[in-house]
């Protein structure tokens, strides 16, 4: 009986809207959903098109971010450093614009930068056994240090267009498939996948659930810990480009605090932070639920003041919720 | 009141620019109790920006708008312009707004131009690669006030013979922030033409960003390193700077003869309200009530009778002290 | 007759699995009770929920005639109740003296009076006969030592129950010794005690009475001076197992040299020199702490060497890391199953497919239907009691997660195995099947070193045995001559002390 | 002999030195000794008694927040809420004392107010499993609003002479032994005795350690974790309110980022974020390091951009050095 049960669980899609209804993620799903007809009915601009293409905007970057701090919290790591990279990446691909180098290799260096960047920091945390948490805290320090530096504290002005289409490309000339939202969808789904089928994304789980069986079971945990962080670091130079081709700018003190927005996103979405336990899809319900927040409550015209309040009380309700719900549940067996 | 005489009110630029809608003005009369007008603002949660969005709110309710949306961008380009998104889908009338970057000017206007919404630049410019200003501006300059605190601060320092070995100037910086860079630049402009052989030897500089404490250490870090020096002059580009020097002063004891002057208000106004004199002994006000009605009413003017916009609109800088300061606050003295 | 603890219909039921069903007995005071049945049948549940671990879903239980309820163990601890659990709990970075006062440390006005505290420790250890230090943090003694540790914890505690969960599971003879003969002075001191674990010898040597459990239900309670091995075994598997070691596939072609380690040493192990051939089971013994995982370690690419060389095949050999091991052919069954050899948050199904997924893969894409295909075989062949493949493997019991890491490595089908403690945990069933299962790879042409610290079980199976004392080998013994005095002998041989002696 | 050794590690001083020259803590003690060296070479001031004072004044604050976060991170939590609540708690006191509350009354109410905190923040942890980073980053989030709310976003002055004095009154009229710098250094202390020697400190590190022996030998978690961040919370409001003191006003605004230095002290000091490890003197060593290197540069007038990769860099360093000098200690082994 047993086998039979493992053997109809397939993987086609109807499966797949069934698991998610009976999953983890069902109370977020539940969430999600009050969020958005409750702002819809104080404000009928809120479930519009047009904002929703605003709404997704807006997520692109935090959406990259969010990725791959979930992936890194599920391999037991975090970054803290993105924020910082992400402006740097933004103001590096500024320059190099300016002094002429045509888009394709402008981003091609930035990118490679970031891989660099990430490969340093899981030098410092495989090899000099550094937590991640204070190799990243020294790294934002650091980058953000250089962001100002190349920049010498000014924005820097992008003009190249072919640059800029990162920031506005339309595909299909579909206003809601920019380049950023499609990027940001096309990661979630990449990595999703990568995540759940993958040899390399099993093993995150393994190396981050226990590390130590990892190595003895043959997995390489240098390996996998560069990988996640070059990772990170390549979604976070790509997604500062996108920022900047958006804003027309590289800018040194953008993105202040965009690590936290990605790693929120991620463990509302059920990562945990101790290691081996997420899921993509969950770091995404996370996302939209934070973002669908946000955006309601400057609609509403919330002040800002009790905006910071709004969003601490929804993420400690969200959880809570989500507690007495798996609490139930368990009792329910 | 707004003083068109003391502001440096230049002709209206070339209308070419977008954003000026003053004469592609097609339908500007539009019915009063339809208009919203929504305001911007870099950072939503500093004192300034509140009492500059709740002057302007409180002009166009009085013009007969039907409401104001006050919105907080944070500092983040990001949330910036999600905001104007926002602001746009919701069908705003009209638009203030204080970029977190002024290098966000020429997406802001071309999406203003596009939805066919009019904007103001409240406080800093909105201004193209050239550095021209590409909308009207009702704001602050940052280096005239600057200059003002300079020429202030030489004066005070002459008239009270702060010009020995013993003494030095200190600008405390914020590097990191753009609109405060000028600042810096006006005092050093200003007090290098009272003082035009000022050692280099004894001027100094030390960046925090933004908060007292920040200022109190960087502040203390040069005074404790030059120890020779008896009395300073200090210079910094907002109120919190000037608090955490003057404080770290005091912890130095040299704080009797010494000279601190800031940017603001907000934070002078309580400095000057204690009944013992400090180091902190004045600061350049800047109104931002001021810079919040007549951005509102410049608006509101073109919304409701196609009056043209005014190109530019500076916020002039005054010189408060303990003896003067609630005579020219007025309410914000409070 | 009234019991001094009474268990009356308890049952408790986890998502999916009946775990207890109906369970009533009894235990007197100055009487060991030994709990008998096979993995997951539901013993170590019944203890928790003693202990207050775990809320049973009905049924009553019972001390000096008053009925008992306990929220936590907090409460089961002021009632006088002192489990040790099969897996050691114990904070690593606190020294010795302060994890055996764990929970009640001696304090002086709030203070810990660690003169006191270390002196106190000193006078268990010294009770049990142990040559380790109060100050030393547990994190740097050997498992066994740790386990005691765990033992002089709860012995400490002064209680009148105390639970013993598969206590010598890490243990090796010596520290068996000094095991039982306190449990008996606590016997004799009148305390209720009760007994768990999978070797008959020790239930016929130490307990009084034996309850055996099925399926999480009581099967009987015997007197054990009243009962032999083969009605207990028949009793809790349903069938009789015979002799063990009479009946495995014996293989009589021994091969090739696989592996060849000349002059070997690492930080802990001393110039070890062996062979292992083909075919060829060779038996690891030796007391605690003897080397005998390091030696393993370092074949594994583990632990690096500091010097020495090996071959395999033949050809050098000198793996960086277990999966430059793995992928030369050679294969490790760790000791520690929850340190070194499960994610425990992890399902049963991706820890039994993790050492051969590549092979379950298809250009880095795992194929589900043939993992799915491979864990179910795994389950029925290992015989893993769990409700499905998808259960975290935290919920399993401790004997069903060691058949998991079993099956890992077995599945890998190398050239090489080695099993260190395989059977630690496991029930008598269950291990001869394992033995088979060991043998049969023997009979397939495999190397294989099976380093543990049960004598009969290392006799029964091995064609050779090394032993080791203090990081050397001290003894290669054939099987034929192989006795349990003669093993003993050479694993107490002081071998440096006799080289110092030469030397000086 | 083993015996003896054991009775002869007393806890006097002359052992205590011995201990700490032998001890981890050693490449951290010279990393300080080399930073304090360069720096007085480099600049004749800094190694003054005058900047002693200074240093130590502007490190009161973050030497509170360091002591409490290493208590939390050995306990294996943390708390990224406590500069927010710095913040609102040097608004409230002086939004108090405004009302012309008395400044005893003024101060039990905030340091009141953070221990109700801190239960509440445990009180997420413990009953609602959730993690204590995100519970903060909420709380983090809330706390900042209502800074903002109960002063209207501005700064509130501080008049009472009283209050004053928890920022400037001199022990013995000694410039030195400022109320800061002295309730600084009696916290170092008395925390470090509280975590070497005492039945609750001793706790501290199982629970961190292994919090399911700890449940079993019947140690009450949740006792632990809701002392734990009461203490932070209380410590933290007490610091807001000598921050305010010192700057004679509460600002909403304050203390960005200040669980950040605390957490960073900590971890440079040899405290562990996976619980269960480290010591008070070795979260002092790295606040000193840390302190000490800021004012150095400060007194070097080192650019800003460039100060913050010098601190990315030194963290860094120190740490690369703590290992390479770990590993050979086990080599020489
Ligand atoms: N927390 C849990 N959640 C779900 N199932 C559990 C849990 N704990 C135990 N079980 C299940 O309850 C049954 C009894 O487990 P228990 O640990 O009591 O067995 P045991 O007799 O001690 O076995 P072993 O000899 O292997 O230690 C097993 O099927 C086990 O999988
Ligand atoms: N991490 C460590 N730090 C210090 N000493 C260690 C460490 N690991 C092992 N040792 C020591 O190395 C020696 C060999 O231990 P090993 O675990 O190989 O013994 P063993 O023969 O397998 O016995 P056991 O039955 O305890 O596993 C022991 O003295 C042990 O204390
Ligand atoms: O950011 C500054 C603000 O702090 C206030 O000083 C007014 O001008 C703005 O540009
Ligand atoms: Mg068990
Ligand atoms: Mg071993």
């Amino acid at each position: 009986m047993e086998q039979s049960t493992a053997k109809r669980r397939g993987f086609n899609f109807k499966q797949t809207l069934k698991n998610i209804l009976r999953s983890e993620s069902i109370s977020l799903v539940l969430a999600f959903v009050v969020i958005v007809a409750v702002f819809s009915i104080l404000n009928k601009n809120y479930f519009t098109s047009r904002n929703l293409i605003s709404v997704l905007t807006s997520a692109s970057l935090t959406g990259l971010i969010t990725v791959g701090e979930a992936l890194l919290l599920i391999g037991n790591h975090m970054d803290l450093s993105v924020g910082s990279t992400a402006a740097f990446s933004g103001v590096m691909a500024a320059l190099l614009l300016q002094q002429g180098l045509p888009a394709g290799v402008t981003i091609l260096t930035v990118v490679a930068a970031g891989a660099v960047l990430g490969a340093v920091i899981a030098f410092c945390v495989t090899q000099l056994k550094m937590s991640s948490f204070i190799a990243t805290v020294a790294m934002q320090s650091i980058m953000r240090g250089f962001a100002f530096i190349i920049s010498n504290g000014e924005g820097v002005l992008i003009t190249n267009s072919t640059f800029l289409k990162m920031g506005n490309f339309k595909f299909f000339g579909l206003s809601f498939l920019t380049f950023p939202i499609f990027f940001m969808l096309l990661v979630f789904v990449l990595f999703g996948i990568i995540l759940k089928r993958t040899r390399f994304g099993r093993e995150i789980y393994i190396v981050g659930g226990n590390p130590v069986a990892a190595r003895l079971a043959g997995i390489s945990i240098k390996f996998t810990t560069y990988m996640l962080f070059i990772i990170m670091n390549v979604l976070t130079a790509i997604g500062g480009m996108i920022l900047a081709a958006r804003m027309n700018t590289g800018q040194p003190q953008a993105c202040v605090g965009l690590e936290f927005d990605g790693i929120t996103a991620a463990i509302l979405g059920g990562v945990s932070n101790q290691g081996g336990v997420g899921s993509i899809f969950g770091a995404f319900l996370g996302l939209a639920i934070l973002q669908g927040f946000n955006n309601g409550l400057i609609m509403l015209n919330v002040q800002s003041f009790w905006q910071n309040v709004a969003k601490g009380a929804l993420l400690l309700l969200a959880l809570t919720f989500d507690y007495i719900r798996q609490k139930n549940r368990q009792k329910a067996k | 009141q707004p003083s068109e005489s003391s502001s440096v009110a230049e002709p209206a630029a070339p209308s070419s620019s977008a954003a000026a809608p003053s004469e592609s003005s097609s339908e500007p009369a539009a019915p009063a109790e339809d208009i919203i007008i929504a305001g911007i603002y870099k950072a939503g949660d500093q004192q300034w920006f509140i009492g500059e969005g709740e002057a302007a709110k409180q002009k166009c309710i009085e013009m007969g708008a039907k409401d104001f949306m006050f919105i907080d961008a944070k500092m983040n380009p990001d949330t910036y312009l999600q905001a104007l998104d926002n602001a746009i889908t919701q069908g705003v009338s009209g638009i203030l707004v204080c970029v977190p970057d002024q290098k966000l000017s020429q997406v802001t206007v071309d999406k203003c131009k596009e939805a066919g919404i009019p904007v103001i630049a409240a406080d800093d410019q909105l201004l193209d690669e050239s550095g021209e200003m590409i909308a009207p501006w009702v704001g602050i300059d940052g280096f005239a006030i600057g200059q003002a605190v300079g020429e202030w601060t030489a004066n005070y320092a002459k008239e009270n013979n702060m010009t020995g070995e013993d003494t030095a100037v200190l600008y405390l910086t914020m590097d990191q922030v753009s609109s405060c860079v000028p600042r810096t630049e006006g005092q050093i402009e200003s007090w290098g033409k009272v003082f035009p052989d000022w050692p280099a030897e004894r001027t100094f500089r030390s960046d925090y960003n933004g908060e007292q404490d920040k200022a109190y250490n960087a502040a203390a870090g040069v005074f404790t390193a030059n120890p020779s020096i008896k009395k300073w002059i200090v210079m910094t580009p907002n109120d919190e700077g000037a608090a955490g020097a003057t404080r770290a002063l005091e912890a130095a004891g040299l704080d009797k003869e010494s000279v601190v002057c800031g940017i603001g208000g907000y934070l002078a106004k309580l400095e000057f309200a204690k009944e013992e004199e400090s180091a902190f002994k004045a600061t350049a006000f800047i109104n931002y009530v001021d810079v919040g009605a007549y951005s509102a009413e410049n608006m509101m003017n073109y919304l409701l009778n196609g009056t043209e916009i005014p190109w530019e609109f500076k916020t002039p800088a005054v010189m408060i002290t303990k003896e003067n300061y609630k005579e020219i606050m007025k309410d914000q003295a409070e | 007759m009234s019991e001094y603890l009474r268990f009356e219909k308890i049952c408790m039921e986890f998502p999916g699995v009946k775990a207890l069903d109906d369970m009533s007995f009894g235990v007197n005071k100055g009487e060991i009770v030994a709990f008998l049945g096979e993995n997951g049948a539901g013993k170590s549940t019944l203890l928790k929920i003693l202990n207050g671990d775990y809320r049973h879903t009905s049924g009553k239980i019972f001390i000096d005639d008053k009925e008992v309820e306990f929220h936590s163990p907090n409460e089961a601890i002021k009632a006088g109740i002192s489990v040790i659990y099969q897996e050691r709990q114990l904070a690593p970075y606190l020294s010795v003296a302060e994890n055996i006062f764990m929970g009640n440390p001696i304090t002086r006005g709030g203070f810990i009076n660690f003169k006191e505290l270390n002196a106190r420790a000193q006078a268990i250890i010294d009770e049990f006969g142990l040559p380790i230090r109060p100050e030393t943090p547990v994190r740097r003694i050997s498992v066994a030592y740790q386990q005691m540790v765990e033992i002089m914890k709860a012995y400490n505690r002064k209680a009148d129950i105390i639970c013993f969960d598969e206590p010598t599971a890490p243990l090796t003879d010596a520290e068996i010794t000094i095991l039982f003969n306190i449990i008996r002075k606590l016997k004799s001191e009148g305390k209720a005690i009760i007994y768990v674990s999978h070797r008959m010898k020790e239930i016929f040597e130490l307990t009084d009475r034996v309850v055996v459990f099925k399926d999480g239900k009581l099967m009987g309670v015997k007197e054990t001076s009243q009962t032999s091995e083969p009605e207990l075994i028949k009793m809790m598997v349903g069938r009789d197992i015979g002799d063990v070691f009479n009946t495995l596939p014996r293989n009589d072609k021994i091969g090739d040299v696989v592996l060849e380690l000349n002059n070997v040493s690492t930080e802990y192990v001393h110039d070890i020199n062996l062979q292992v051939r083909a075919g060829e089971i060779v038996g690891f013994s030796g007391l605690a702490g003897a080397g005998r995982t390091e030696t393993a370690r370092a074949i594994f690419g583990a632990d690096p060497l500091t010097a020495g060389s090996m071959t395999l095949e033949g050809k050098p050999y000198h793996p960086k890391s277990p999966r430059q091991a793995m992928d030369a052919g050679v294969a490790l069954c760790p000791e520690d199953r929850k340190l070194e050899g499960l994610s425990l948050i992890l399902t049963v199904r991706e820890n039994t497919s993790q050492a051969i997924l590549g092979d379950l893969c298809r250009m880095g894409f795992v194929n589900f239907h043939k993992e799915r295909e491979f864990t179910a075989q795994s389950i029925k062949d290992f015989n893993v009691k769990t409700p499905s493949m998808e259960q975290k493997v935290i919920n399993l019991s401790g004997g069903n997660q060691q058949k998991v890491v079993l099956a890992r490595w077995m599945a890998m089908n190398p050239k090489l195995i080695i099993f260190d403690e395989p059977t630690k945990g496991i029930d008598v069933g269950a291990k001869s099947e394992i033995y088979h299962m060991i043998c049969e790879a023997a009979k397939r042409g495999v190397a294989v070193i099976m380093i543990s610290s049960e004598l009969t079980e290392v006799i029964g199976i091995s064609d050779r045995i090394l032993v080791m004392k203090d990081g050397y080998i001290t003894a290669d013994i054939p099987r034929a001559e192989a006795t349990e005095p003669k093993i003993l002998s050479y694993a107490m041989l002081d071998k440096k002390k006799n080289q110092e002696e030469v030397a000086g």
